[in-house]
This record gives structure tokens, C-alpha cells and sequence, in this order.
């Protein structure tokens, strides 16, 4: 598929680098990029379940644009958020659920999208799509 | 290419003669493909799908959950249990399903051509919660009496039929069955292990609650089947056996469970297994299954009317469309076993015995039966030569 | 040759480096002589087992049961009840011996340490027929508190133990707690998963009433692993899953059952899965178990050693004689999915997460651990640069 | 081990024989050194479980020599029965307990030994050295 051009931007980024530890570095620099959630917003609700790490996700919509905060404890996973960060924020929801979530294989700092038992960045994935469909 | 080149076993000889594999219905053979994508998971790629980081875990976990993927694709699914083979999945049905949802008194039927795993599980069950099995009695020519079932339906809350029978080839009007047990308020649950290698399903389609069988049936691995099961009844499915990787979270006070199909799939899954069978699945998936379908029972068909020109020989079935290809008979001096046995003399595969089907051994009014089955890698000049020796055996024999 | 040489995965590259696999008490990797078995198996051999007449049914049914067979000279066990693994071993004892020897209000003795595989059919059967579930606690060192465990034991059934850790790699004091608990009246099941691999256990002199444990955990294949029952507890156990193979008669009216371990494995058996682990355990047979047991212990405690040197890290378990070698740890900035990736980069798998050991989790006040064990492959090279890349890991990103 | 001369005059004479289906017809013709039982003898008391075909064996002591006589409705367990017959008949309790299954494979007659999913050789074998232990 085609990516939207921040994210392609980010694709470019990586996949120039030969590394692998120098990719997930790279991924975890990311983690910068998620505007984050203050304490109280840890909360059971807004949890990525299956996750590893600890993960926490917010999506609001404001004039028909959808904006997310995110944190999590592994800052991979929040290099994850940072990167879903660039690809969603400001975009409208029909942009959002065209959104696949194989860019992290493109970018090969994931190794596996099958969800959970892995990983739970195809968790949060579908969370977010399934949030945003519902503000449709 | 011919089919039959990519079964490495073929070039097997036994006791001196080219195998002629007629023990289909048992288990099938696997093409190479199916052995090679196994070794490949084994040199290069195993290890333990839970919570996959690794990268050898990641592909572990990527080719069981493939599994997975091709079984929905395959059958049109939308929950694939994946459990031991088709024993267990009826078993799961029985436990997982059937003990949360029926109560003393519920009838569960069942028909007079099951095998034996689509009879002992039920019995287990009405001895711990007393639910009763009426057993759905057979027609002259050996097919389902559809009024016997139909009356046999009131107060039926499961349908537990076998979709094409191992011994006999017949294929249930499963169609009808669903209909029939759906508006009299009962589920069905299908023992698919022998449609599935012979025809392809739709499961939603198709509109079953719950449909059992094998990888090994299909040319893939042994160790590995699967249970597909309709969104409603796997929503009022309980945990069955307990463990890694079917659960949410636990504590010393009570554990929460998966929503999703791992809940029944406890402990370390069938790995390489499933890998295999996915292979086999798209090995399958380039056949055209229909064509090899009519092929076979053409051959079937053939084989049934010369052994009944056999002095001696009874047949059973009745290899009309649709049914699968099996051939079951006896021999009124030839005992099966000594058959089978002299056959093997001549590299020849058959089965006999009661082939896990008692009671409708007891319908036959015989002990058990030679039976020979075929599959895609089997010709007529297989059926001939067996038809050959089986004639000579007889006549020095008999 | 090495042992390293009969493991061909160990060629494998990961991110352009060797792999270093340290993940062995999720699953071990096969030497290619178990793969070969396997291989051989589907290419010549393959064929269903019940009722063999056929040339490959006969070779398909000795190669199964040959697996029993090493087992029983393995372990010097009586009855060996083959099953997919450990947590069906264990489900299997909750389903035929305990549903049918245990009321409501007999108590069944868990540890804290336990596996989610050796908790939730507990807790699954104590919602069922309300049994009692007793946790028996640990010591600030980690270790089993035997007070707390002979107080537990008074009106105390069965205690079902975790032999050894997979999180801490520690030896539960067996011999005692079989002795203790047979004292008083309770049978004793051990879930010997982790321990199998790394000592060689005499079952009739264990004197243990049940043993569970998986043939992936010891160079064998997936989707096997075996029950070991001692003859009273076989001769009080009751049919679990029912189907083919386990029968001796079906009739509509009802079924008699096989009397040997035949009557807990109903349905094709895992044949291919059976031939590879009697490979398995031939291979096995020529280490020399016990000596690879104290270098590869040696090779943890110096990890461990090493780890707690690393500014930041706690190393949970004590790495004591008969330990097995696994080291478990957190970091107090680098989280261990973090870290696990970071040194896959580096082609170095290790596992990360609550180990299906949740309730441990609770007691070591994590969510989860970094966990790096060793098995018969592994050597000192790969620890040291185990400890440098973490090194490495901790400088730059902590 | 060494066999019972007279069993292993039969293994010599199956050795000679090249053809399988021959050594199963010469097998069948051993059905004749069976001593049959009378139909009232056809009895669940004799009856050998798990063989395919209907197989009854009956024991006998005299003299401190076993002799036993059997019935099959398959003509090659008929005739491993008459196998049997020459290896046991006239033997003392201990000549028969010294007996192992394996001249079966050996005569290449059988090609496992494996109980009870097999063929119902081995039950039988093992059914006849346990009754006669108990006439020890
Ligand atoms: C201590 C322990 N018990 C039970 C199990 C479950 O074994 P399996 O997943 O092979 O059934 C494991 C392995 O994960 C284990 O380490
Ligand atoms: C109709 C039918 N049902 C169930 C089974 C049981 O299948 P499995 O032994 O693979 O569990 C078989 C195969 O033996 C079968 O033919």
C-alpha cells in the first residue's frame, strides 16, 4: 500500500539503516515523538491488554482529525507509539482504518504481526482502529 | 509432474513389490512438501510461540498462527480450534460445550454409523450428567432413515453425525441434517474426518455449529486436527483443560481466560505440526478436489462391482455421487485378516476389522471388513492389480 | 564431534549473527538425527497404528510404541500414558484420577513456584466439584517453605508440585515432599517439565504417584509428552477422552475399555511424534546427563554472578547443586522486551514476560522477567557474550 | 536363544522360502497340527481379546507337560496356533516360560510383536505362558 508521506518518511528512515541494534535505537528514539499521558491516564482503560509491557493508549477526534497520547514502560513499544504517533495524528478517520499495520515489518523492527502471542503492537493496532471506527 | 511424484513413500517397496497405499481412510500419505516444510521449521526456525521477542520465536509463532490462517481460508471459518485431531475436538465439544449447556435429560443423537470417537465421548458424558443418546437406526441400502432421525429430534439439543462414514463411504445428507436439527432447536456437531480429504467445505456456508477432523486424513502430519466452531456456540464454550498460553492472567484466587481460540488450546501448541499441515493445506489448495473426487470414486465405483463378481464376496455402500472412495466387503471363507495379510505378500495395503465402528458392524451382522480406500495418488491400475490378486487369492484359498 | 554439531539450527543466522539460543526452558532444539526419524518415518513408514496387519501399519505401530517403550526403560516406569505434553499430562490427572477419587472439600497442595499449567485445571476442577486449593508459600531465598508445606498437608489429597522451577531453575526438595506427603495421605504429582532435561529420573525409586513432562523440553519433538502413573493411581483412574483405540467393545447400550495406557490415548495417536522422541531419548542416552548437568550449572552461576554485577540488575533463584541452569532477571531502567530485542539484534534469543508463572510473578513483585537458560548445545562463549552485549545493552540505553 | 528342536525345525523351513505370499500359504497349512476344540469349547472362558479373529485356546496339564489345543476362525492365526502347538506340546512349565514371541519374526511370518494393536499373536503368546505359570 501506499503510506501516508510522514510515515513513508519514517519507512525511508529505516530502512537505510543496515544495523538491526541500530534500527531498534533508531525505534526507540521514536519514543520522543508520543505526546505522552500524564500519570492518571495509566488507568485500566485506556490498557493495551497482551501487551508485555505496560501500554496505555488515548484517541480523540477533533474536527474530524483523529490526535492520540500514548505511554508505555518499554520505550520500544513507545518508539512503536511515536512512529503510530507520526501516522495517525492529524489524519481523518477514513485515513486511519486504511492504515495496515505491516509498515513495522517494512521497517524490520518487528519480526511477527500475529497477535497475541506475540508482541502487542498488532493489539494496539486494532485498538486504535477500533476506537477510531466507532467515532466515525 | 504427476501427483503421485511428490509422495516420496511411493517408491517404497514391501516385500519386494511397489507399495499400493489402499489404507486411505486410516491415514493418508504426505507429499514432500509437507515433510520438508516440518524439517525446515526444525533446522532452522524452532522454538516456543508464547510471547514471541526472539526472532526464531517469531517464526515459530508465524507459522503456527499461518496454520490457523489457511484452515479459515480453507473450510471459510471464523473460529479454528486447533487440538490434537478429530477425537479431540469432539471431545472439546463434549467438555468445553456440551457439559455447560445440557442438563439432565437432553437428548444428544447420534447414528448407528459413528465411529467410535463420535460415540465413547457422549457416553462418558451421559454417565457424569445423564444426558440421553438416541441412536438414529440405518435404511435397507445402509443410509441415514431420515424419519427415524426426524423423530428422533424432539427434545434433541445436539446433532453429533458423521459427515461421511469410514466404512461404508456413504455421505450423510449433512445439508438436510443441519436444516432439520436447526428447526427443532439443535445444534450439530459434524465428524467431518472423512469428507474433509474428499470434498471442500464451506463452513459458513455450510451453517454447522461445530465440524471435527484430522490433518493426518488430509496429507498433513499426525498429532494435529482442528474443530471449527460458529461464533454463538463458541461464545458459550467454557475452558476445557487448563494451562500456558490459555489464559489472560492468573492468581492464587481464579485466573481469567483468552476470548480468542487460544483458551482451548493449552499448553505448548502442535508447533511443526501445524506448520506441516499448513503446508499441506497448500499443497492441497493447487488440486482440483472435485475432479480428483469424481476420479476416485469412479475407481471405487469400478473396484465395488469386481469384487462383487468375486465368488464369496459381499459389498458394502452404495458409491453414489458424492460419497467418498471406499470399499468395504467380506468374504464368506476368506477370513479379512488373512486377506489383508496375503495382500501385504504383494505390497498391497488394505484395512480390516471393525474400524472403530462396532455398532455398525453389529448392523452389518459381521465381526468387521476388509475395507480399501483410495486417495489422489491411487489409480485404476492400482484398483486392477488388487482386483488381480485378491481373484487369485480367493481362488487358492477360499 | 561436538554435540553442537548434531544441531543444525545452531548454523542459522539471526540479523547476520550466529544465533546464541538461550531460551531452552521454553523449548530445546533437535539434533538432526530426531528430524532424520521423522523424515524417515513420513518417506517409508507412514501408516495409522490401530489394528496393524499391513507391512507399514506394522512399522508405523512398532515405531510408536517403541517411544513407550524408551520411555519406560527412561524413566523405569511402569505406566507410561502418552499425551501432547505436560499440561495435557497434568489436565489428564485432574480429569481421570482426581474428578474421580476427590470430593468436594479435599485439598489439593499447590506452590506458589507453579506453572499456570499446574494451577488452572486445579482451579477449573475446584469450580467444578468444589475441592480445595491450598498454595503453599516460599521463603525469602525462594525455596519452598516446608513448614508451611507439612502444616498444608493435614486433610490433604493430592499435592501437585513443579519439580523444578522454569523461572528460578530451583530443584524442589522432592524426595521430602513425596516422602511428607505420602506420610499423610496424599498422593504426589510431580510437573517435571523443566527438570527431565537436566537429571535422569528412576520413577519407581522416586516413588512419585504421577510425573508429567514434554518431549520439546528434551531434544523432542512438539506436540507430544507423557503422563508416568504408578499402579494403584493407574487402576483408579477413569476414562478421560473417549474414541478409538481406547476401547475394547463398543455397543449402542455402552463401551468397555482397553486395561493398559491404551485407555487414555483415544484417537490416532501422535506416531510421527513418537517415532522422533524415541530418537530423541537414544540420542540422549549416549550423554553422559549428570556431567553435562554440572558445566552447564557452572556456566549459570557465573552468568548469574556476572549479571548482578551489571549496575541496575536483581537476579532472582540461588543456583544451587541440582539446580537447573537458568537464570532469571530484571533491570531497573531496561525493560525486558526492551532488552530481549536488543539482544536479538545480536542474534541472541533469550525470554521475556511472566512465564506462565504469574503468582511467582506476584511473589517476586514483577511483572515479569528476563530469563536466559542453558541446555546440552550451549557453552561458556556464549554466556560471555551473553553478559558483554547486555553490557553493552545497559551502558548505552539504561 | 535357541529354540525347541522341533521349532526350530519349522523356522529352518520357513527360512527356505523366498516368496511372502508363499510363506503365508505354508504357514496356513500348519492350521492342521492344531488340535482342535469342539464347537461347545468356542467359549468366552478361551477366548483371546483383542485379536482380530475369533481365537480360543485351551491348556492342558499332564505329567507335568503342557498340551494345548485351539481354534481360530482365521486360517493364519489358525495356523500361528499350530506353530505354537509344536513349540509348546509335550514342553514342561518351564520349557514354555523360557519361550519368547520372536520365531514369528523370524519366520518373517509376522512383522510385529506389538500387543494389542496388532494382531493378537502376542496376546495369545502372552495368555498362554500366564496360564501356564499358574500351573506352575
Ligand atoms: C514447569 C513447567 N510446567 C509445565 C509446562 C508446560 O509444558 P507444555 O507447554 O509442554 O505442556 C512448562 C513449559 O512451558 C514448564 O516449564
Ligand atoms: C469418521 C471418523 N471419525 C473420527 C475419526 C478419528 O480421527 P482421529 O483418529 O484422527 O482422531 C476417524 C478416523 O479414524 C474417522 O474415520
Amino acid at each position: 500500500m501506499t503510506w501516508p508521506p510522514a510515515l513513508q518518511e519514517v519507512i525511508d528512515e529505516f530502512s537505510e539503516i543496515e544495523d538491526a541494534m541500530e534500527r531498534l535505537e533508531v525505534l526507540m528514539d521514536f519514543a520522543e515523538e508520543v505526546d505522552e499521558l500524564s500519570e492518571e491516564e495509566w488507568s485500566d482503560e485506556n490498557l493495551v491488554k497482551g501487551c508485555q509491557s505496560r501500554a496505555h493508549v488515548v484517541l480523540e477526534k477533533r474536527d474530524n482529525t483523529i490526535w492520540m497520547r500514548a505511554a508505555a514502560d518499554s520505550k520500544m513499544v513507545q518508539g512503536l507509539m511515536g512512529i503510530l504517533t507520526i501516522a495517525v495524528n492529524g489524519g481523518t478517520v477514513e485515513q486511519v482504518l486504511e492504515l495496515t499495520p505491516d509498515f513495522v515489518l517494512e521497517m524490520k523492527v518487528l519480526n511477527t504481526l500475529t497477535p497475541s502471542r506475540s508482541n502487542g503492537f498488532r493489539t494496539m493496532f486494532d485498538m486504535i482502529q477500533k476506537t477510531v471506527k466507532e467515532m466515525k | 509432474m504427476s501427483i503421485r511424484d511428490d509422495f516420496p513413500i511411493l517408491n517404497r517397496k514391501v516385500n519386494g513389490e511397489s507399495l499400493v497405499y489402499l489404507d486411505n481412510a486410516a491415514t493418508t500419505q504426505k507429499p514432500q512438501i509437507v515433510i520438508t516444510a516440518m524439517n525446515d521449521y526444525y533446522q532452522n526456525s524452532n522454538a516456543n510461540v508464547h510471547r514471541a521477542v526472539h526472532t526464531l520465536a517469531g517464526e515459530a509463532t508465524e507459522g503456527y498462527e499461518a496454520c490457523r490462517n489457511e484452515l479459515k481460508n480453507w473450510f471459510n471459518a471464523g473460529r479454528v480450534i486447533i487440538t490434537s485431531g478429530t477425537t479431540e475436538s469432539i471431545n472439546l465439544v463434549a467438555h468445553a460445550w456440551a457439559r455447560a449447556n445440557l442438563v439432565a435429560g437432553d437428548a444428544v443423537i447420534l447414528t448407528e454409523m459413528e465411529h467410535h470417537s463420535d460415540i465413547v465421548p457422549w457416553q462418558l458424558l451421559a454417565q457424569d450428567i445423564g444426558i440421553e443418546l438416541r441412536f438414529v437406526s440405518l435404511n435397507e441400502d445402509l443410509t441415514l432413515d431420515l424419519d427415524a432421525f426426524e423423530a428422533s429430534l424432539v427434545g434433541a439439543k445436539l446433532v453429533a453425525c458423521v459427515h461421511t462414514s469410514n466404512v461404508l463411504g456413504i455421505r450423510n445428507p449433512i445439508e438436510k441434517i443441519i436444516k432439520m436439527s436447526h428447526a427443532n432447536g439443535a445444534k450439530v456437531l459434524l465428524d467431518s474426518a472423512q469428507a474433509v480429504p474428499h470434498e471442500k467445505i464451506d463452513f459458513k456456508d455450510l451453517d454447522a455449529d461445530f465440524l471435527a477432523c484430522s490433518a493426518h486424513k488430509m496429507c498433513g502430519p499426525t498429532g494435529i486436527g482442528c474443530l471449527l466452531v460458529k461464533e454463538d456456540s463458541f461464545n458459550q464454550m467454557q475452558p476445557f483443560m487448563g494451562g500456558g498460553d490459555m489464559i489472560q492472567t492468573v492468581t492464587i484466587s481464579g485466573s481469567t481466560y483468552q476470548e480468542n481460540e487460544h483458551k482451548f488450546e493449552a499448553g505448548t501448541p502442535r508447533i511443526a505440526e501445524g506448520v506441516g499441515w499448513a503446508a499441506a493445506l497448500k499443497w492441497l489448495s493447487k488440486i482440483d478436489l472435485h475432479s480428483e473426487h469424481l476420479r476416485l470414486l469412479e475407481i471405487a465405483r469400478w473396484t465395488a462391482q469386481q469384487i462383487k463378481d468375486i465368488p464369496g464376496m459381499t459389498v458394502f455402500g452404495r458409491h453414489a455421487d458424492g460419497d467418498s472412495a471406499v470399499v468395504s466387503f467380506i468374504h464368506d471363507s476368506v477370513h479379512p485378516e488373512d486377506m489383508a495379510r496375503l495382500l501385504d505378500a504383494r505390497g498391497i495395503a488394505i484395512r480390516t476389522g471393525h474400524h472403530c465402528a462396532q455398532p455398525l458392524m453389529q448392523r452389518l451382522g459381521v465381526e468387521g471388513t476388509m475395507r480399501v480406500s483410495f486417495y489422489l495418488y491411487n489409480n485404476q491400475a492400482e484398483a486392477e492389480l488388487l482386483i488381480e490378486t485378491m481373484k487369485g487369492i480367493v481362488e487358492r484359498f477360499s
